[in-house]
């Protein structure tokens, strides 16, 4: 399956952990964000609706 | 005819992206999957590269949206300037970290690249060099947005700052094509000098070009969300401090 | 000629302080602004002085204003008079020498603004309005850390400036000694809370 | 204008930029090593460098002290127009800190064995390049304005903006002392300066109008 | 201690320094020419310069924030010996500046075309040399901190006290990179800042004294 | 226990401004400082808090005050309850939250101090002196910008802080409503000019 990365194979497979790698820790990150906002703003509006 | 710029409500604009952002995302990771294992997996070695010739798919899309992500800021600023409409200005504020990690990429598999290419990590060369100042202008613009306190004034500081620093940024490109001839390809799909392109490079690159962009468009989006979702945090907290 | 502030609500760091304030200034005229701590006067001065936009309503006359803030604005290496004449230039009207005789300045003109007290920091700041010229004087608490002779001196000043057909709007907490001038307890004008769901949800996102 | 005068006054640090200039050009032969040639063969690029720096330095002044004192506040409702405000407060700059430093970089220039043909090129890209220093430098002042002590977020936002000016001002040095032409150089430099007098000072007044609010 | 996790916070700018690192050492090719064999040479050196005016940048913020809103004067009435203030305060500044220089200088040393041997060497002699420049920033902070917007005096008083420091961390990168004997500028630069830590804070905190009276 | 000052002489750049000031403070008793701008309050003050050398005579207890100046020492990027809580780990003691209840700050307690108004800092600067735990107090102006409601809550404090054991030594222009404290006039204790020729010529030439 894997195919033959010769003499490069450090480099090329190098390459690509490092980029998915950033990719999957940006993506984390945004995701990460978007629930904690999320969730502290829910909570916000809760408090809101039950003291109106 | 539903204007563009009913999306400058937020609330339209949560509406429509709460359906809208699943989409985007999963098929920006099944068209990226696709471009990337086609790429790695079924793509012949280049005579003279080797294998190195894989690291095109992630080099050139990363670059690639590494400055269309600085565009697009720099149209959402001019929007947010003249009609003021604050999606807007979040979904640039959103779009910077996207744009740094994406020129991050671009550096570091470009210095990948140039160890067996070049021999060496970095080169004193034009498009690397001015890469690594379009990354300067987004720490930059970064920075700007994280020390200002007022959501409107970081808005719109940053905003001109974009404009601004756009010009300077395609002076410093112009300026470092001056400074050295460099090594790095030219602006055309050509591989090397004298050899055309294949089709067996070229349909996995325009694939994981367009899964790129792709990503790039699921997490703007997902990022706007969230500076939605704060903004009207912070809203709310001021507001209950009136009360 | 005149100031005339028609409805004008104003907001700070997107919170919003006071809506429906009114009054009109006609020469010769004074208002004093009253309202507890964090009510929202100086930045209903702020609007009034044009370097803030309200956040609905209208300011006539706005262009005609020498503002006085809580700083005064004071270059602590330049001396009494340089300080003095740097605004005199900028505003282009003014006698320096005469302002400094009339805050009672003279003695200390030679000295860099830095080794002034607080009070005669303050004095420093009064008597630049007189260099500016405009007859709007819009003034931020103009009378904190003054003694009792300071504060009587300033009201003569408003008094002349009134007389000589300015106008003038002091937001302050103490008395001032100025009982000809009209009051204003911004207390009646704090902004309501906007409903819940008001504006369609839109304008609330961001209130 | 009488503004220039007392900003003379007011800013003190004539000298200062100056011998920051002076310090770094003895610093680098210290970090670097004595070698003439090496040394000769950086010296446009570490006298510019040196000039970026020494600007930057002083870029804090512009505005952040009358922004503390409340001066600011009083001069945006003074009848001068802010745009002229920002033109003479980056022309105080250059005139305390840019010319100054073109006046003494030969004498640096001998510390680093720059070659002879270079100081009359030096002199030209240092009067004409500094000016668009201190410009873009009374940009990103307003912009950091409202920032306390941001001189290091200032420096983060205006050092790439210098870019163009140091690539072209080093290279009509260096190619001054090899003899080539200085043509085109020369024009972009002239270029930057002059597009940057005539736009920028709106730009940033904008953004101080922006920042009192 | 409190101080510290609040100077961190307050500071704000801890990718600042780094950033700013990281611009010099684009500069500096920019200005000097792409040539690797000529960066090679003078890469120790710039990186030394770099970090010492990425320190001296943001020395400022040490002592002059806290005497303009009066929190100094608080301070000086507080059971805590300024001195104790003065050496946190280094600390602080050493940990939000020297530290990530330290730690992203190979990176940089990259950019520069650094020979492979240096790396190690480059990363010791900063690891040893910084704190040195932020004890001696601090009393130099300590002695401006009257002056408003004193940044360009304080460069001026500080960077020649930052010479020996600059010299033996130069020296002991560059030797590495020859693969010489590093003994002798490894042991001076220890000594520097074991004898800048030791004396510096009473000497500051003297200045300060001073300074408020 | 106790603050004594004796026969105390300042100067201020130089220039001397009070001589033989002398009053002594025991336990629950407080002195208000009075005298025109310039006389030399804040010079006095600081004197006291130590952070100036008297030009002669002494002060017995120094070491014992909590300082406020006309500058609140507050950071402009922490919040309320952070500056507060800063200054309580520093003197290490005093309870925060009692603090901030006690001057009305609670409800700004997550706050940014740069958003406060004028006198909502002031009210910080005051609620600092809480967590100190020192028994002198030595204040600045400490009603400056304040409104009505809140000098009287500040007259509180003190009365608290008396009742408590605690000494006073305020300088100020208004009336704080605190009748029970005695009054200094500087204006008895003005430096004269030294007599030409008076210390042997030496002192003389410099001063
Ligand atoms: C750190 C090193 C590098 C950086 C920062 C870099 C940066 C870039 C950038 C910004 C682009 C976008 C296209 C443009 O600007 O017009 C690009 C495209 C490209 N790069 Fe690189 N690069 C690096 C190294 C390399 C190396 C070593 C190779 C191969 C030997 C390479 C091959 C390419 C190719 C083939 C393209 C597409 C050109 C086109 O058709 O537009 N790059 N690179
Ligand atoms: N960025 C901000 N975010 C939220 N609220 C803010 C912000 N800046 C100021 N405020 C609040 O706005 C209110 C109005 O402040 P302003 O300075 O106008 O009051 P003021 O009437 O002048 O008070 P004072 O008498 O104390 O000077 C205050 O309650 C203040 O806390
Ligand atoms: N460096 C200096 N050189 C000469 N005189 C100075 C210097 N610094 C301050 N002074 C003067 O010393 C006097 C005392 O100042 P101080 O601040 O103690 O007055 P104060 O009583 O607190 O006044 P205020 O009520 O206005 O605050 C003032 O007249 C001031 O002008
Ligand atoms: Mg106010
Ligand atoms: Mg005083």
């Amino acid at each position: 399956m894997m195919p033959d990365l010769g003499r490069y194979a450090l480099e090329v497979s190098l390459a690509y952990i490092a980029s998915l790698g950033l990719i999957g820790l940006l993506v984390l990150w945004v995701w990460l964000r978007g629930r904690a906002v999320r969730r502290a703003l829910d909570e916000l509006e809760n408090d809101r609706s039950d003291n109106a | 005819m539903v204007s563009i710029w009913q999306y400058a409500n937020p609330l339209r604009f949560m509406r429509t992206t709460d359906w809208l952002l699943p989409i985007v995302a999963w098929l920006a990771v099944a068209v990226t999957a696709v471009g990337l294992i086609w790429g790695f997996f079924f793509t012949p070695d280049d005579f003279r590269q080797g294998a190195t010739v894989k690291i095109i798919f992630l080099h050139v899309p990363s670059a690639l949206m590494a400055i269309n992500a600085w565009i697009m800021m720099l149209v959402a600023s001019l929007i947010w300037l003249i009609r003021r409409h604050h999606v807007s200005a979040l979904a640039a504020k959103a779009a910077a970290p996207v744009g740094v990690v994406m020129t991050l990429i671009g550096l570091i598999t470009g210095a990948v690249w140039g160890q067996p290419m070049w021999g060496t990590w970095w080169a004193g060369d034009p498009r690397l060099t001015s890469f690594l100042i379009l990354f300067l202008f987004y720490l930059g613009y970064i920075a700007l947005w994280a020390a200002i306190e007022d959501p409107d004034t970081a808005a719109d500081l940053t905003a001109v700052l974009c404009l601004v620093g756009s010009v300077f940024a395609l002076l410093s490109r112009y300026a470092a094509f001056f400074w050295s001839q460099g090594l790095h390809q030219g602006a055309s799909l050509s591989l090397a000098p004298g050899t055309r392109v294949d089709w067996a490079y070229k349909a996995p690159l325009y694939i994981s070009m367009t899964g790129f962009g792709l990503i790039f468009v699921a997490l703007v989006l997902a990022g706007t969300r969230t500076e939605i979702r704060a903004r009207r945090m912070k809203a709310l907290v001021a507001r209950e401090r009136m009360a | 000629m005149g100031l005339r502030v028609c409805d004008l609500a104003v907001a700070r760091g997107g919170v919003p302080l006071l809506e429906g304030v009114n009054f009109a200034l006609a020469p010769g005229q004074a208002l004093v602004l009253r309202g507890p701590n964090g009510c929202g006067k100086t930045t209903l001065l702020r609007v009034v002085a044009g370097l803030q936009p309200a956040l609905s309503g209208t300011v006539e006359g706005g262009e005609a204003v020498a503002y006085a803030a809580h700083a005064d604005g004071i270059k602590a290496t330049l001396s009494v008079a340089e300080n003095l004449s740097f605004w005199g230039a900028v505003y282009g009207a003014g006698d320096v020498k005469a302002a400094l005789e009339r805050m009672n300045l003279r003695a200390l003109s030679g000295r860099a603004a830095a080794t002034l007290s607080a009070g005669q920091k303050r004095r420093l700041g009064l008597a630049r309005l007189l260099v500016t010229g405009r007859p709007v004087w819009v003034l931020d608490e103009p009378t904190v850390s003054l003694d009792a002779a300071s504060v009587a001196l300033f009201a003569d000043l408003v008094r002349g400036h009134l007389a000589a057909g300015g106008m003038a709007l002091i937001a302050t907490h103490i008395d001032l000694g100025l009982p000809e001038a009209q009051e204003l307890d911004l207390r009646a004008h704090k902004a309501r809370l906007p409903e819940p769901g008001d504006a369609g949800g839109f304008d609330e996102a961001f209130l | 204008m009488r503004d220039l005068r007392l900003a003379l006054r007011a800013g003190g640090g004539f000298g200062l930029g100056l011998a920051f200039f002076l310090i770094l050009a003895v610093l680098v032969p210290l970090g670097v090593g004595p070698e003439p040639e090496v040394l000769a063969r950086i010296a446009p690029g570490v006298l510019w460098v040196g000039a970026l720096l020494a600007c930057l330095l002083s870029l804090d002044r512009i505005f952040a002290l009358d922004y503390e004192d409340g001066s600011l506040d009083l001069l945006a409702t003074a009848p001068l127009p802010l745009e002229a405000v920002v033109a003479i407060k980056a022309l105080a700059h250059w005139i305390t800190t840019g010319l100054p430093l073109v006046l003494v970089s030969p004498v640096l220039g001998l510390l680093l064995f720059l070659p002879g043909a270079a100081y009359g090129w030096l002199i030209v890209a240092l009067l004409l390049g500094t000016p668009a220093l201190s410009m873009i430098g009374a940009f990103g002042a307003a912009l950091t304005v409202g920032v306390k002590r941001g001189g290091l977020l200032l420096s983060l936002l205006v050092l790439p903006m210098y870019v163009p000016t140091l690539v072209f001002g080093a290279e009509l040095v260096s190619r001054g002392a090899q003899g080539l032409s200085v043509g085109t150089p020369l024009a972009l430099l002239a270029g930057i300066t002059a597009g940057a007098a005539a736009i920028l000072p709106f730009a940033a007044a904008l953004v101080l109008r922006i920042n009192l609010r």
